[in-house]
């Protein structure tokens, strides 16, 4: 078939397409892990909750959640810069080649990682081999208002711009695809470039520190590669060469003393 | 070998040792016809036990497979145990574990066959079924893993009009097809031995009975050229199978092998998966050989406690092969010293589930060493089965190990967490019962005694003397 | 899938066909036999699949931060901050994010009606406490309420934020000369407000809130006050500390948190000192006397009689902490203290707060960068109305169990579930004849209603909020509703203004005179046109209906400049303090931490999603749990996921432990915001309240001293999980549950 | 007796029989199958032929299309706004009046729906000069619309190739899965 061969496929990068297109910087230093971000990014991509029981279970499906650890005891205990963590839309990202149906697919448009809900059949090899464990199955039908009539009232708020997983499916960070094609589409509207910040994911628009900055990383003036430049920014599990899109900020525990 | 050992043991022990070449199977012939009867009697007689045995098991699979499995695709995983991390849980154990259980049969009927090992002969079939049917639990398995089950048909490759393929990057493709493709030739290498036997039964069947082997025995009259090319058949297929049992078992390993997680991506995982499928499918043969024995007329005359002692030394070496593969990942992952790994090592043995890994290193190691060394013990049905037993149960927890357990240590400290298995339980016991049922049945439908290939070696074993001792030999039939 | 499938459509789905085509195209539901159903009559803005955004303010506290609302379809979709607005410039919190849960909330009280109280039931039918009135009897029951009554036996009891209704109702009850309303909220009380304003009038002379330029501060000492989290305008405060952090003038901010048990603003301190609840005050004074040593300065009177030695023992630190931390603060280029919260709850809180005040005063900041201002007052405001302080809670309690009040009407707050029960507010319910709540949601006060006069949902109603704090900018935040009402509610100040134009009985007569406005718009119309003239606005109109469009579309009005005021300097240093531990309640083993929940705060237990935001320090979602130190647990044998019982000499509350690394080992700390007896399917028997085990002792401004509880903690023997977004394998090490 | 079945299949009135019962099961999953892709009944049969043929332009009913993703289905008011000049007449109409004094929105049901996880944007298409016939047909020919053509991945992917003819950069973005699936 030549049709296979315009389909997106996981390849081997060439040097020099690793410039990549969005990006990501989050400023550990003034993240205050207040979960702005976390409860925007459920009201904007309709992600249903889970419940205690599930929830407790390790099934919640927050795309983006914060996390910090202790170090030493009471009364140097200190805790960890909390690190929000989501998906990296890595370039070479290890959950695309091990999805047997193409549901794991790299956007060779917008170079992130995709996941197209209906062809995803839920063997749950991408979210296995995830190594930033960003990926959330849904494990029950979480928004069926023939289990939980509770829902009919609350899905008016659901986003049309959004597909509403069922049971079975694997979802994660799009980056507010949604968003992007938004701007780009009234962009072309009136033929013009989308601008810098023109384009936001909901964490991003949400965050009352502004410790998460999002735009063009092929665009070196851009805001977020400007703060990528910076001399606290690191990847995380860089060794594994996965080329995350998403940069964080080292947040310095221990600031000057006096 | 008999000189050496006259003077270990005491004569009378050593006169139950079966060291008498006459009571071998091979030089204790039957005239056909006798020995036919003897196997079809043995196909038709179903006391009540049989038809109790087959009632429960109908009642298992109908509830703990079918309504279970209706039940979890209607309410989705959750009802599993499954969770982040460990998205892979029990269902995947099982599929490993039958894919290893059904290594055993062709392991068995083509290796030995091949190796022209004469004491194959009365349990090749008996071994077959179980790679075919433990395969078909293997499919079900991958099957019930799948959130979204009812779109399985987008794993085969279909020409449509998206222009959409599967993708034959993922290990799980390759595995998907690697185990279509056995169960294919496995069910074909089952059937073509299987002719002369289901001839032989046409020509004892009445009534409607006979249609179905009339059809299956495609006509086979046991005319000299039917044979020769049913030799040839059987030959090409036992030389082909082989390469295809051992890529199956190493791609499965690739599904974890290929994954970039700590404890999984090892090159030494192919050939360890499929020793440790031997292990377990040795094991599995085992008791199923103590079952027949014991439950079906007439095997006390085809199954002997030499073929137990012929397992049984299978047994320990397998064992003995699979600890050596164990430890050399073992060790290189200490010695390799990643930081994951470290912890991960540390979680097996120290966490909460240690328990498992020493229970399963007893079970695989210490009980099939301590007990299999002894000629006299491992020609003892019960014990060898009882040993097979535990062995098979070792297997299932090393699998256990290596997905639920494994799965729990990832990269992510934040997100650890442990597994409890839920309705994967009743799965489980609903695959087991499946297995068994369909196994009983073909036990009563079909020849589970190639009698064709004993009377085949009936005919050509006779006892020479040389010396005093009367040795027996074999002569290659043309 | 997102709109209900009707029971036809749902039919001929499950027809073999569509079942076939879904399996074989793998298309899920077939959504073609999904009906929408477009606007009858389609405003001409609107169009199918386009978004369209309206500007209004947040209720979900008193912040007041701008909102802009995504709706479409007549739907409000997503909740987005409000670029424009001062205060929190675009920016939103989790609460704000999760508003949509209370709009669309299933448990929201749908019809005005008739309720008996206690009864848990919300719309009519046999048996059910609640009988369904029309609108019209409705707005009878408040006239008659209004007017048959004394002045002075009617009663207003309002919501913390100082809005439009707030005004209305003064204006009413000054017109019938009956007592003004009392405005009370949760938050309020656990910011210990009164006493921080109480503090800065008798250092300042000056009334209103104090403000702190945190952003422009080189080091920030924090006395309990959790700015990121709950404490005045969390969200400005945030956006402040990432500057004080990153862009910052005087180079990156040093935080230094003092608390017994480390708050999510603890979390980003630099130093977190864990001093004994009930020494602030010693501690404050003995900073403050070592920083003027360290300076060099004249020892003022202010800091005369603090004793270092006795404050790092009363505070359970060395005393060469004390040293280091002065040291800190005494050259830093622009030092700053913030007195908040936890440590003026308690009996030294006012002398606690004013040393805070007099130590900024020592180091000169006031009205300075990154020091002090006074907050500006809010446009159109005579004067910042602070929400009501212990004290006059109880006293108000004291005036219903009199007997004296006829006619409660409550609105906007939630009274019985948000004081401490030993108050004995909800027994002085008892006391009154008739309370009209105008609750939309199902909450506790509610419970105890005669009336039940449902008002709209924040995004479905009209109005302004006067911000208190938070900006520079004297603001005035505008609401308009997003949506139009989902079900059959009115917004109270209609239904007064309806009620008051009633032409009947003696109040009636003076009201329709007093309040001749013909609704809630006009009201509001009223009170924006004395803007029109200020021109220092960041828009102005020629007439009262261009500047109310225009009010509507930016989502406000506020000055172009800062409108802080420096607080006067003179003599703040010269009043002494004597450096007194503060004094406690109970015999327990353990000092208690009440603190809010920064998720839930007061009212977000309803909405699900909320619930499911894991609390920032401990991941923990969906109840309530009890923060333990570890060396404490181990000693008393508790595991996690016991479920122990606090008590203290006024109640007592269980809930599962939380092994809590960063808490005093003889402190427990107990989040508020759970354990409703009603409240909604979500709230609902959930978790428990710490309110139960506080007392009633006040500090010298009238607040009440929360933080003076010294508990007693038992094993109930039970277990029960906790939901934790951590798995603690990883966190605590491989022996944690 | 299962003896006499299996005989009879080996008649060859039995083979008819076998085949007769294959192509009953699968007749009825075409027919499934072509239920799902038949127009479903509307709560007015509206004519689109009439409207057309007075020379009533698309956009101006469904003029959604010109500016975002869905082109928008006529609210009560839309058609009210003419017919009120306009005698009730004939079947549909008193339909319409009813829906109009009894103030309830018409409940249209979509026809040209794509699935939910397939985000189509009309305002592309229409500004790449498409004419509504191109996807919709020649609804000067139609009562209640009907689908011309299956709308399904494959139809999409084809004009889209199409449209790329060989800028391969083009072709990318239209054959990207993210451009109808998020």
């Amino acid at each position: 078939m030549s049709t296979e061969l315009e389909l997106p496929m996981f390849t081997n990068t060439s040097e020099e397409d690793l410039g990549g297109r969005w990006g990501m910087v989050i400023d550990q230093d003034i993240c205050t892990g207040c979960q702005a971000c976390v409860a925007a990014c459920a009201m904007e991509n309709n992600i249903p909750y889970v419940g205690e029981k599930d929830a407790a279970y390790g099934r919640s499906l927050h795309w983006i959640r914060i996390e910090r650890f202790w170090q030493d005891a009471f009364p140097e205990v200190k805790m960890t810069p909390y690190q929000p963590m989501l998906c990296q839309q890595c370039h070479k990202a290890p959950c695309e080649p091990v999805c047997p149906v193409f549901a794991s697919v790299h956007s060779a448009s917008e170079d992130i990682n995709l996941q197209v809900y209906n062809r995803c059949v839920g063997t749950r090899y991408c979210s296995n081999n995830c190594p930033y464990q960003a990926r959330t199955f849904n494990w029950r039908d979480y928004t069926d208002t023939r289990r939980q009539p509770e829902l009919t009232t609350l899905q008016n708020q659901l986003n049309p711009d959004v597909t509403v997983r069922r049971r079975g499916v694997m979802e994660k960070c799009t980056f507010c695809i949604q968003r992007i094609r938004h701007s780009e589409d009234a962009a072309k509207a009136d033929n013009r470039p989308v601008e810098d910040g023109e384009t936001l994911p909901a964490c991003a628009q949400a965050c009352p520190a502004d410790a998460i900055v999002f735009g063009r990383i092929d665009d070196p003036e851009s805001r977020v590669s400007q703060a990528a430049r910076s001399a606290r920014g690191y990847h995380q599990l860089e060794e594994l060469g996965t080329l995350p899109r998403v940069t964080y900020l080292k947040g310095e525990t221990d600031g000057h003393r006096g | 070998m008999a000189i050496a050992a006259r003077p270990m043991l005491p004569a009378k022990a050593h006169a139950q040792e079966h060291e008498d070449p006459r009571e071998h199977l091979m030089h204790d012939p039957r005239p056909r016809g006798e020995m036919n009867a003897m196997v079809l009697e043995s196909m038709h007689t179903a006391g009540w036990r049989f038809y109790a045995a087959a009632g429960v098991l109908t009642l298992l699979v109908l509830t703990c497979f079918f309504y279970a499995w209706g039940y979890m695709i209607a309410n989705g995983l959750g009802v599993a145990g499954v969770n982040r991390p460990v998205f892979w849980g029990i269902f995947l154990v099982n599929t490993v574990f039958w894919i290893g259980i059904s290594h055993a049969g062709t392991f068995i009927s083509a290796i030995l066959r091949v190796m022209k090992v004469e004491g194959r002969r009365p349990f090749t079939r008996a071994a077959e079924l179980m790679t075919t049917f433990g395969l078909v639990q293997a499919g079900a398995s991958i099957f019930m893993h799948m959130g979204r089950v009812w779109l399985g048909y987008l794993l085969f490759p279909f020409p449509n009009e998206r222009g959409l393929w599967p993708n034959f990057h993922s290990p799980l493709m390759w595995d998907f097809l690697a185990i279509n493709t056995y169960l294919l030739c496995s069910t074909m290498y089952l059937f073509l031995p299987l002719i002369p036997d289901i001839a032989m039964v046409r020509d004892h069947a009445t009534g409607w009975r006979k249609i179905p082997y009339r059809i299956l025995s495609l006509g086979f009259r046991g005319t000299e050229g039917e044979w020769k090319n049913l030799q040839t058949a059987m030959n090409i297929f036992a030389f082909a199978i082989i390469p295809v049992m051992f890529s199956v078992h190493t791609i499965v390993s690739w599904d974890f092998a290929m994954a970039m997680r700590p404890g999984w991506s090892s090159s030494v995982f192919g050939p360890y998966f499929v020793i440790g499928a031997l292990h377990s499918g040795m094991a599995a043969v085992a008791i199923v050989l103590f079952m027949i024995r014991s439950t079906m007329k007439h095997m006390k005359y085809f199954i002997r406690a030499e073929h137990f002692n012929l397992m049984g030394k299978l047994m320990l070496i397998v064992s003995m092969a699979w600890a050596y593969f164990y430890f050399n990942d073992y060790l290189v992952m200490w010695y390799g010293g990643d930081k994951w790994e470290k912890i991960l090592q540390e979680f097996t043995e120290k966490g909460p589930l240690g328990y498992l890994w020493f229970a399963m290193l007893i079970f695989n190691i210490a009980v099939p060493w301590l007990i299999l060394w002894n000629r006299k013990w491992r020609s003892t049905p019960w014990l060898l089965a009882s040993v097979g037993l535990i062995i098979n149960i070792g297997m299932w927890l090393e699998r256990y190990i290596i997905i639920p357990v494994g799965l729990t240590i990832n990269r992510m400290p934040f997100t650890w967490r442990l597994y409890v298995p839920a309705i994967e339980v009743f799965l489980t016991i609903g695959t087991i019962s499946l297995f068994l049922l369909l196994y009983m049945l073909a036990s009563r439908l079909i020849p589970i005694i190639p009698v064709w290939e004993v009377q085949e070696g009936q005919a050509a074993h006779m006892l020479r003397k040389v010396g005093k001792a009367e040795v027996s030999t074999v002569s290659e039939i043309e | 899938m997102s709109e209900p499938i009707s029971r036809r459509d749902f039919l001929k789905l499950a027809s073999a066909g569509a079942a076939t085509t879904a399996v074989l195209t793998g298309c899920g539901p077939a959504s073609r036999y999904v009906t929408r159903e477009p606007y009858t009559k389609m405003p001409e803005y609107t169009y199918n699949g386009q978004s369209t955004f309206y500007a209004t303010t947040c209720r979900e506290c008193s912040a007041g931060c701008g909102l802009v609302v995504r709706t479409m379809q007549g739907r409000a979709i997503k909740v987005e901050g409000n670029k424009n607005n001062p205060v929190n410039l675009g920016k939103t919190c989790a609460r704000g994010q999760v508003t949509l849960q209370g709009l669309y909330n299933p448990d929201r009280i749908q019809n005005p009606g008739k309720h008996t109280r206690g009864a848990n039931s919300w719309s009519s039918g046999q048996g059910s406490g609640f009988q369904e009135i029309t609108w019209i009897d409705a707005i009878n029951e408040v006239s008659n309420a209004l007017s048959t009554n004394e002045p002075d036996e009617i009663a207003f009891l309002l919501g913390m934020a100082p809005d439009h209704l707030f005004d209305l109702v003064s204006e009413l009850t000054t017109a019938i000369g009956a007592p003004a309303p009392i405005r009370f909220g949760a938050l309020g009380m656990f910011e210990a407000r009164k006493t921080l304003m109480q503090a800065a009038s008798r250092m300042f002379g000056t009334r209103g809130l104090p403000s702190f330029d945190i952003g422009e501060a080189g080091v920030v000492f924090s006395f309990g006050a959790n700015f990121l989290e709950t404490w005045f305008s969390p969200v400005a405060q945030t956006r402040e500390f990432a500057k004080f952090r990153q862009r910052n003038p005087a180079g990156r901010g040093h935080l230094v948190q003092f608390e017994a048990r480390m708050s999510q603003t603890g979390s980003k301190a630099d130093e977190w000192i864990a001093i004994r609840p009930g020494s602030e005050a010693q501690v404050v004074l003995a900073i403050g006397r070592l920083v003027a040593e360290s300076r060099g300065l004249p020892l003022p009177p202010a800091f005369a009689n603090a004793d270092v030695e006795a404050a790092a023992a009363a505070a359970d630190v060395p005393s060469g902490t004390l040293v280091h931390l002065a040291g800190v603060f005494a050259q830093a280029a622009r030092a700053l203290a913030i007195p908040g919260g936890a440590a003026l709850a308690q009996s030294t809180g006012l002398e606690a707060a004013e040393a805070v005040l007099a130590l900024n005063a020592l180091v000169g900041n006031l009205g300075k960068a990154g020091g002090v201002f006074m907050a500006p007052l809010a446009p159109i405001a005579d004067a910042y109305h602070a929400p009501a302080s212990g004290r006059e809670m109880m006293e108000f309690i004291g005036k219903l169990n009199s007997g004296k009040i006829k006619a409660l009407f409550i609105h906007g707050t939630n009274p019985v579930f948000e004081l401490p029960r030993a108050l004995g507010f909800m027994e002085a319910l008892a006391q009154v004849p008739q309370v009209i709540s105008f609750s939309s949601f199902p909450d506790e006060t509610a419970l105890q209603a005669d009336y039940v006069f449902p008002d709209h949902h924040g995004l479905e109603s009209w109005g302004y909020q006067q911000v208190a704090t938070g900006a520079n900018a004297a603001v005035l935040s505008g609401s308009q509703p997003v949506v139009a009402p989902f079900y059959n509610t009115q917004s109270t100040a209609d239904v007064l203004l309806a009620a008051a134009h009633l032409p009947r009985g003696r109040a009636g007569g003076q009201l329709s005179q007093a309040l001749s406005y013909s609704d809630e718009l006009a009201y509001i119309q009223s009170k924006l046109g004395s803007l029109l003239a200020d021109g220092s606005g960041f828009f102005s109109a020629p007439e009262i209906d261009t500047f109310t469009a225009y009010f509507q579309q930016h989502g406000g009005w506020w000055t172009m400049d800062d409108r802080r005021v420096a607080p006067p300097t003179a003599d703040v240093l010269n009043r002494t303090f004597e450096a007194a531990p503060a004094a406690l309640d109970g015999d327990g083993e353990f000092h208690f931490v009440p603190f809010v929940s920064p998720i839930l705060a007061e009212a977000g237990a309803n909405k699900p999603w909320l619930q499911e935001v894991p609390d920032p320090t401990t991941t923990v979602m969906w109840n309530t749990w009890i923060e333990i130190n570890p060396e404490t647990a181990e000693r008393l044998g508790i595991q996690d996921q016991d479920v122990v019982r606090v008590v203290s000499p006024m109640g007592s509350a269980e809930a599962t432990v939380y092994k809590y690394p960063a808490i005093r080992p003889d402190t427990i700390a107990m989040p508020f915001g759970q354990g409703h007896t009603v409240y909604g399917q979500f709230a609902e028997k959930r978790g428990a309240n710490p309110t139960d085990l506080l007392g009633t002792r006040l500090n010298a401004a009238g607040d009440l001293t929360f933080g003076s509880m010294k508990i007693r903690i038992e094993k109930t023997g039970r277990t029960r999980e906790l939901a934790r977004l951590e798995g603690a394998l990883g966190v605590y090490g491989f022996d944690a549950k | 007796m299962i003896k006499k079945i299996l005989e009879a299949f080996g008649q060859p009135l039995g083979r008819i029989g076998l085949m007769i019962a294959m192509l009953t099961v699968l007749s009825a999953a075409v027919w499934g199958i072509a239920q799902t892709q038949r127009a479903p009944e509307q709560p007015i049969d509206f004519p689109h032929r009439l409207h057309v043929g007075l020379g009533i332009q698309c956009l101006f009913c469904h003029p959604g299309a010109l500016r975002g993703p869905s082109p928008g289905i006529p609210t009560q008011t839309k058609c009210w706004g003419c017919h009120q000049q306009i005698a009730v007449r004939g079947t549909e109409l008193p339909k319409l009046a009813k829906f109009v004094e009894n103030d309830q929105a018409i409940p249209w049901v979509p026809v040209a729906q794509v699935p939910d996880f397939v985000h189509f944007v009309h305002r592309p298409h229409v500004a790449a000069g498409l004419n509504c016939e191109t996807c919709h047909g020649d609804l000067s020919k139609m009562t209640v619309y009907e689908n011309p053509q299956l709308m399904n991945m494959g139809w999409c992917l084809k004009c889209h190739r199409q449209h790329a003819q060989d800028d391969s950069e083009l072709l990318t973005k239209l054959t990207d899965c993210s451009t109808c699936h998020y």
